[in-house]
């Protein structure tokens, strides 16, 4: 995040990461959440994940750091699959912990550590995972949480923030770690048109360094400016993958022209 | 009050007993049995009033009676002179006087004095404890260990973490014939002083004719024979007992 | 009332609160100790193991201490394992609270909402850290209150070590009543004595507890 | 030796005396579980004279050991006048004390509850009752399931306790046996077996639940 | 909700409640979260709480309800101030959960319980508050989720619902109760564009019929469309308050220039 941000002059030489997602299905008891999804997730670019609430946008987010195991397919990460060494054989908690390491999650319902302040939420990781001394570390985890606008929260338990607060303390802490791809939930969802602006501003800089960028949002004009490819989701199947420009503004689907429809209207003013 | 006067106005007498320790006070299988028993069925009639028969730990037994929660405690209670302070007790009922076990197998102990240098179990607090100390110190070296129950002591004998188990001896008659393969008595089986088993009442002037019309009672069976059956029925042989309770002032 | 007694016995009594607050403190931590372990290895050991376990829990956890001190201490030398007292009583301690710490050990986990979890693991922490720095206190928030409760029900367990003649406070007022009659003194030495104890092992727990849930804000 | 026999003859007196075990603490548990939550809302009301009386209501019945509770319930209330009838101070002293665990346990699973849902609850006018009984303690009931089944089966155990007031039960019958058969061992494991069997069966109605709660 | 909704032609006769926050002061310990607010909201009218993240929007509408405890000042609903019968003395809980009866509120982490299903959860408050039997708040609950296109996973607990689905049953929830006062915080933030359009809709039809509504948005589309007044806070500071066309598209004060400066170029696309 320090080195990321777009206040900072040296670009960070991020090694990003491919991600190819074969074939995968995923069952909650009977019902069928991904149906048979295959997308290729070319490394330093940005993919937008979008689609109606419930088509399953979390659940294939989850399924590329192997959160959630599904039942068929193979997520690859640099052609290497996640969560199996073989068909069928899991791989150790080892190497799997090895894998994550560099792949950065926030999540829609953020998860926060409640027992730790903002600022410990972020320095744990460099800490735990990264092996930096705490105070570098804690140096290093106000630095992102000023960047996204909290310097004066940093001493706060999630408890004590307001949503939008908890929604950047966990951006800071994800950014913080510096992964060679990110997946985003709904990274803006609680926040402000300013914040937005802001928040996509630092994805935005992410994204000219290099790094993978997978991105669940509702926001269409993040799609629209940042993004390199846009994939749609519904109900399970990934009705279609394309550039922004075409699959905004001259979608084939009409599942897709009905989805964008009402957004035009309502945020033009 | 007097409480003679109420028991037989009421038509029972309320006693404690704490139903383990054979063979005066026995449950098996569910009802109640033993030498206790069958003595106070022939005092209740003499008195001409039901006996009713309740299970207190022994921890309970001398505190309930204290706040009337019974009229007696028919538990065997040795007579020492610290316990005729505070308590009435009557005519002794049954010998306690102290007697070791052993192991059936151990052939380093036959008499009591062998036990000099041994250790030898006993239960916490009672006379026979005293008795084993005093007798201890006269020998001159014998390691006594205290146990909450006479249980626990037989069980340490049997784990072989003791030599012997000092005891009253018609409990310890009893026990060598329940379970002769493990157990054996020392001989000749008594030592020291002569002591006494003896039935608990509170002490004060509305006890003393209750007192008294159990005394009766007994030296009536005593003699017309019944104790001596009772006696010879539980522990095999017939001792005289005294016809006062002995140490009473 | 007489409190004269105390005069002569005083010294046996001082021993006894001292020999239970022993007992107590190392028999807390080891099983405290190994619940902790038993509830770790019923979240990640795999299947077979876990049952093996639940059933340790199971009969450990339903059976009276009683039986177990008898049978560890007074059966043991029948199958040639001899004891002394206080060894048998501590190892006695130690493995009956082990399944009661266990269980709550696993409900204080289960308290742990999943997705802090996930969002640990999903930066790759490993997982004994994650035991330590989130499952654990988050989770204890929960759960401090049922091992300081059970804490203190073993502080009332040690006396059950008095059947095996471990000289704690219960064998030595047992020991004052049986000699001098005054029962009412005794239990009341018992009933303050454990009074007094208990409520200084809640003071620390309630400190320990204000300390691990000062996040928390107050509900309305 | 081990006596089989002994073992085996055990079964019926004890099986006779569990009665009361199970009515002692069957009862005590029932009353235990409702007065432990009362006492628990108690413990977290806004009102400081509630919050009192719970400290002081769970500091005297966990300090003070049960078997002296007993005595003081059987044996001291008689000397102010107040007789208690030996079955009703066992099931009474049972139910207190199991309360004031039973609130400590419930007031912890209630701590880690997040404290958006009650308040969720209060915003729509919800009475407090009906807060508690339908948010709170559904929860915090399944929250803390293995605890409070830890706590019935330390309370099933302890109520051979009230055979200091002359109630024969399980512990009390094995200890007959083993004062006229001198075989303590195989007595008492006859009767861990019979508490076994009404723990296993208190941690399978547990198990039942938990997996029922879960969500 | 059943009868609130624009499918439903019979319009629901709400009383409509007026709010008046007079000088509302609050703090969080050192923090002044809310500085001296006055507002008053009009009978029967939407209001729009705008500002930036962490301004205390969330805050002054838990004042509303009195779910927060303010320092200082007064919140009057219809006239009678909420939490206290004359200042500095409390009013009973019994009274307090009267006034509340009337009032709804949509939180921004949803609050759900999550020991009930979806359709339990929006029935809980018909059944023990309205006291409805069970089948007929069942049946009702089954509706509003249905206005809320939830019909396939109205069994469903919380925790197997996705963000958006998870907010929705939390509008239902709400809005079956029927009061007369709304407070909405962020209702759309986990809604796709599709489904923020449709509970937009729902909102306007209430607003139509007549409900008086505070919400928390960052949908300026929302605000410009539907507001009868928009109030922008920052830094705990009510800056301004006024016709939404005004504040949004000829602001006076710098600070709303700067928050709605990104919006614009964002999303138009
Ligand atoms: N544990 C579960 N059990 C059953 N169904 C589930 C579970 N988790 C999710 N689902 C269902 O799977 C579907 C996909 O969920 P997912 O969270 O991926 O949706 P989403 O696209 O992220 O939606 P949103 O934009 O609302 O967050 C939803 O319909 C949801 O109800
Ligand atoms: N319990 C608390 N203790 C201390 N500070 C708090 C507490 N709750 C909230 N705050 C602070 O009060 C301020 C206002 O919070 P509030 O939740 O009202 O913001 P908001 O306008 O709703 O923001 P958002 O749009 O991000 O939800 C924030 O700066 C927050 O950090
Ligand atoms: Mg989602
Ligand atoms: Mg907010």
């Amino acid at each position: 995040m320090v080195q990321a941000s777009t206040m900072v002059q040296a670009p960070m030489k991020v090694q990003a990461s491919a991600v190819e997602i074969r074939a995968v299905n995923k069952f909650y008891g009977p019902f069928h959440a991904l149906k048979n999804i295959n997308l290729s997730i070319p490394p330093g670019k940005v993919t937008c994940l979008i689609g109606p609430s419930g088509s399953g946008k979390s659940t294939l987010l989850r399924c590329i750091n192997f959160l959630e195991e599904y039942d068929d397919g193979a997520v690859l990460i640099d052609g290497k699959q996640i969560g199996y060494d073989a068909p069928g054989r899991k791989m150790t908690a080892k190497k799997l912990r090895e894998m994550r390491r560099s792949i950065g999650m926030v999540f829609q319902q953020f998860n926060l550590w409640p027992h730790m302040t903002a600022q410990e939420n972020v320095a744990e990781g460099l800490i735990r995972v990264r092996g930096l001394p705490k105070a570098e570390a804690m140096e290093r985890a106000a630095g992102a949480l000023a960047k996204v606008g909290l310097s004066d929260r940093m001493g706060n338990y999630p408890s004590r923030l307001s949503g939008g607060q908890q929604q950047r303390v966990a951006i800071a802490r994800a950014v913080a770690m510096e992964p060679k791809l990110m997946l985003f939930d709904e990274p803006t969802s609680a926040l402000d048109p300013e914040l937005v602006g802001e928040v996509l501003n630092v994805m935005k800089a992410l994204a000219s360094e290099g790094m993978t960028m997978v991105v669940v949002t509702h926001e269409m004009g993040f799609a629209a400016h940042v993004a390199d490819q846009v994939a749609f989701l519904e109900k399970g199947e990934l009705v279609g993958v394309d550039e922004p420009s075409r699959i905004l503004h001259h979608p084939e689907d009409p599942r897709i022209q009905g989805f964008l429809r009402t957004y035009h209207e309502r945020n033009s003013f | 009050a007097d409480q003679l006067a109420d028991i037989k106005a009421a038509g029972k007498i309320v006693t404690a007993t704490d139903m383990h320790y054979a063979p005066f006070d026995m449950l098996k299988n569910g009802t109640y049995e033993g030498m206790t028993k069958d003595l106070f069925d022939g005092v209740a009639k003499e008195l001409g009033v039901e006996p009713v028969y309740q299970d207190i730990p022994w921890t309970a037994e001398l505190p309930g009676l204290e706040v009337k929660k019974f009229d007696i405690v028919i538990a065997p209670v040795t007579i020492t002179p610290e316990r005729l302070d505070r308590y009435t007790f009557t005519l002794p009922i049954a010998d306690a006087t102290v007697s070791l076990v052993k192991a059936a197998g151990n052939k380093d102990i036959g008499k009591p004095e062998d036990i000099k240098g041994k250790t030898v179990g006993v239960q916490q607090g009672t006379a026979q404890f005293k008795q084993l100390q005093a007798y201890g110190d006269k020998l001159g070296g014998v390691t006594v260990k205290e146990y909450g129950t006479t249980d626990e002591a037989y069980a340490d004998l049997a784990a072989g973490r003791l030599d012997a188990v000092a005891g009253s001896l018609p409990n310890l008659t009893y026990l060598v014939k329940e379970r002769g393969e493990t157990f054996a008595l020392l001989e000749p089986a008594s030592f020291g002083e002569p002591t006494y088993f003896a039935w608990v009442l509170r002490k004060g002037d509305e006890s003393a004719s209750f007192a008294k019309a159990i005394d009766d009672a007994l030296l009536k069976m005593t003699d017309d024979g019944q104790i001596k059956a009772i006696q010879e029925k539980w522990l095999g042989t017939y001792t005289e007992l005294p016809r006062e309770v002995p140490g009473q002032k | 009332m007489d409190l004269s007694i105390f005069v002569t016995y005083w010294p046996i009594l001082v021993r006894g609160f001292g020999m239970t607050v022993f007992c107590w403190i190392l028999g807390t931590a080891f099983g405290m100790a190994l619940g902790l372990a038993i509830a770790l290895c019923q979240r990640y050991a795999p299947a077979p193991f876990r049952w093996l376990l639940q059933i340790y829990i199971e009969i450990i956890r339903g059976t009276p201490f009683l039986v177990q001190l008898f049978v560890l201490y007074y059966g043991g030398p029948l199958i040639g394992l001899r004891l002394d007292a206080l060894p048998a009583g501590l190892l006695g301690l130690t493995i009956y609270g082990s399944p009661y710490f266990a269980e709550i050990f696993r409900s204080a986990f289960r308290a742990v909402p999943n997705g802090q979890i996930e969002a640990a693991r999903a930066i790759g922490m490993a997982e004994p850290t994650i035991i330590r720095r989130i499952l654990l206190p988050v989770g204890l928030v929960s759960a401090l209150p049922a091992l300081v409760n059970f804490s203190i029900i073993l502080t009332k367990e040690t006396v059950i070590l008095s059947i095996i003649t471990v000289p704690e406070l219960m064998y030595q007022t047992q020991r004052m009543s049986t000699e001098t009659f005054r029962y009412l003194e005794a239990n009341l030495v018992l009933a303050l004595f454990f009074w007094f104890f208990v409520e200084v092992i809640s003071r620390i727990g309630r400190r320990f507890e204000r300390r691990i849930t000062h996040y928390l804000i107050e509900r309305p | 030796m081990f006596s089989i026999s002994t073992f085996t003859d055990g079964f019926g007196p004890l099986l006779w005396a569990a009665r009361y075990t199970l009515l002692v603490s069957g009862l005590g548990i029932a009353l235990g579980l409702v007065l432990g939550a009362v006492i628990c809302i108690m413990g977290m009301s806004k009102s400081r004279p509630a919050r009192v009386f719970a400290a002081l209501w769970v500091s005297y019945l966990r300090g003070v050991p049960m078997l002296v509770q007993l005595l003081v319930v059987f044996f001291l209330l008689p000397v102010i006048g107040i007789d208690v009838p030996a079955i009703v101070a066992a099931v009474g002293t049972t139910a207190v004390v199991a309360s004031a665990y039973i609130s400590e346990i419930w007031r912890g699973a209630i701590n880690a509850l997040p404290k958006g849902q009650a308040e969720a609850a209060v915003a729509i006018g919800m009475a407090p009752g009906d807060v508690w009984r339908r948010v709170i303690l559904p929860q915090a009931v399944a929250l803390s399931l293995p605890a409070l089944i830890n706590e019935l089966i330390l309370l099933v155990k302890a109520s051979s306790l009230v055979s200091v007031v002359g109630i024969m039960e399980i512990t009390r019958a094995s200890q007959a046996q083993a004062g006229t058969t001198f075989r303590p061992l195989e007595a008492y494991l006859a009767a861990a077996c019979i508490y076994l069997a009404i723990n296993l069966c208190l941690a399978a109605i547990g198990r039942y639940l938990e997996h029922r709660m879960a969500i």
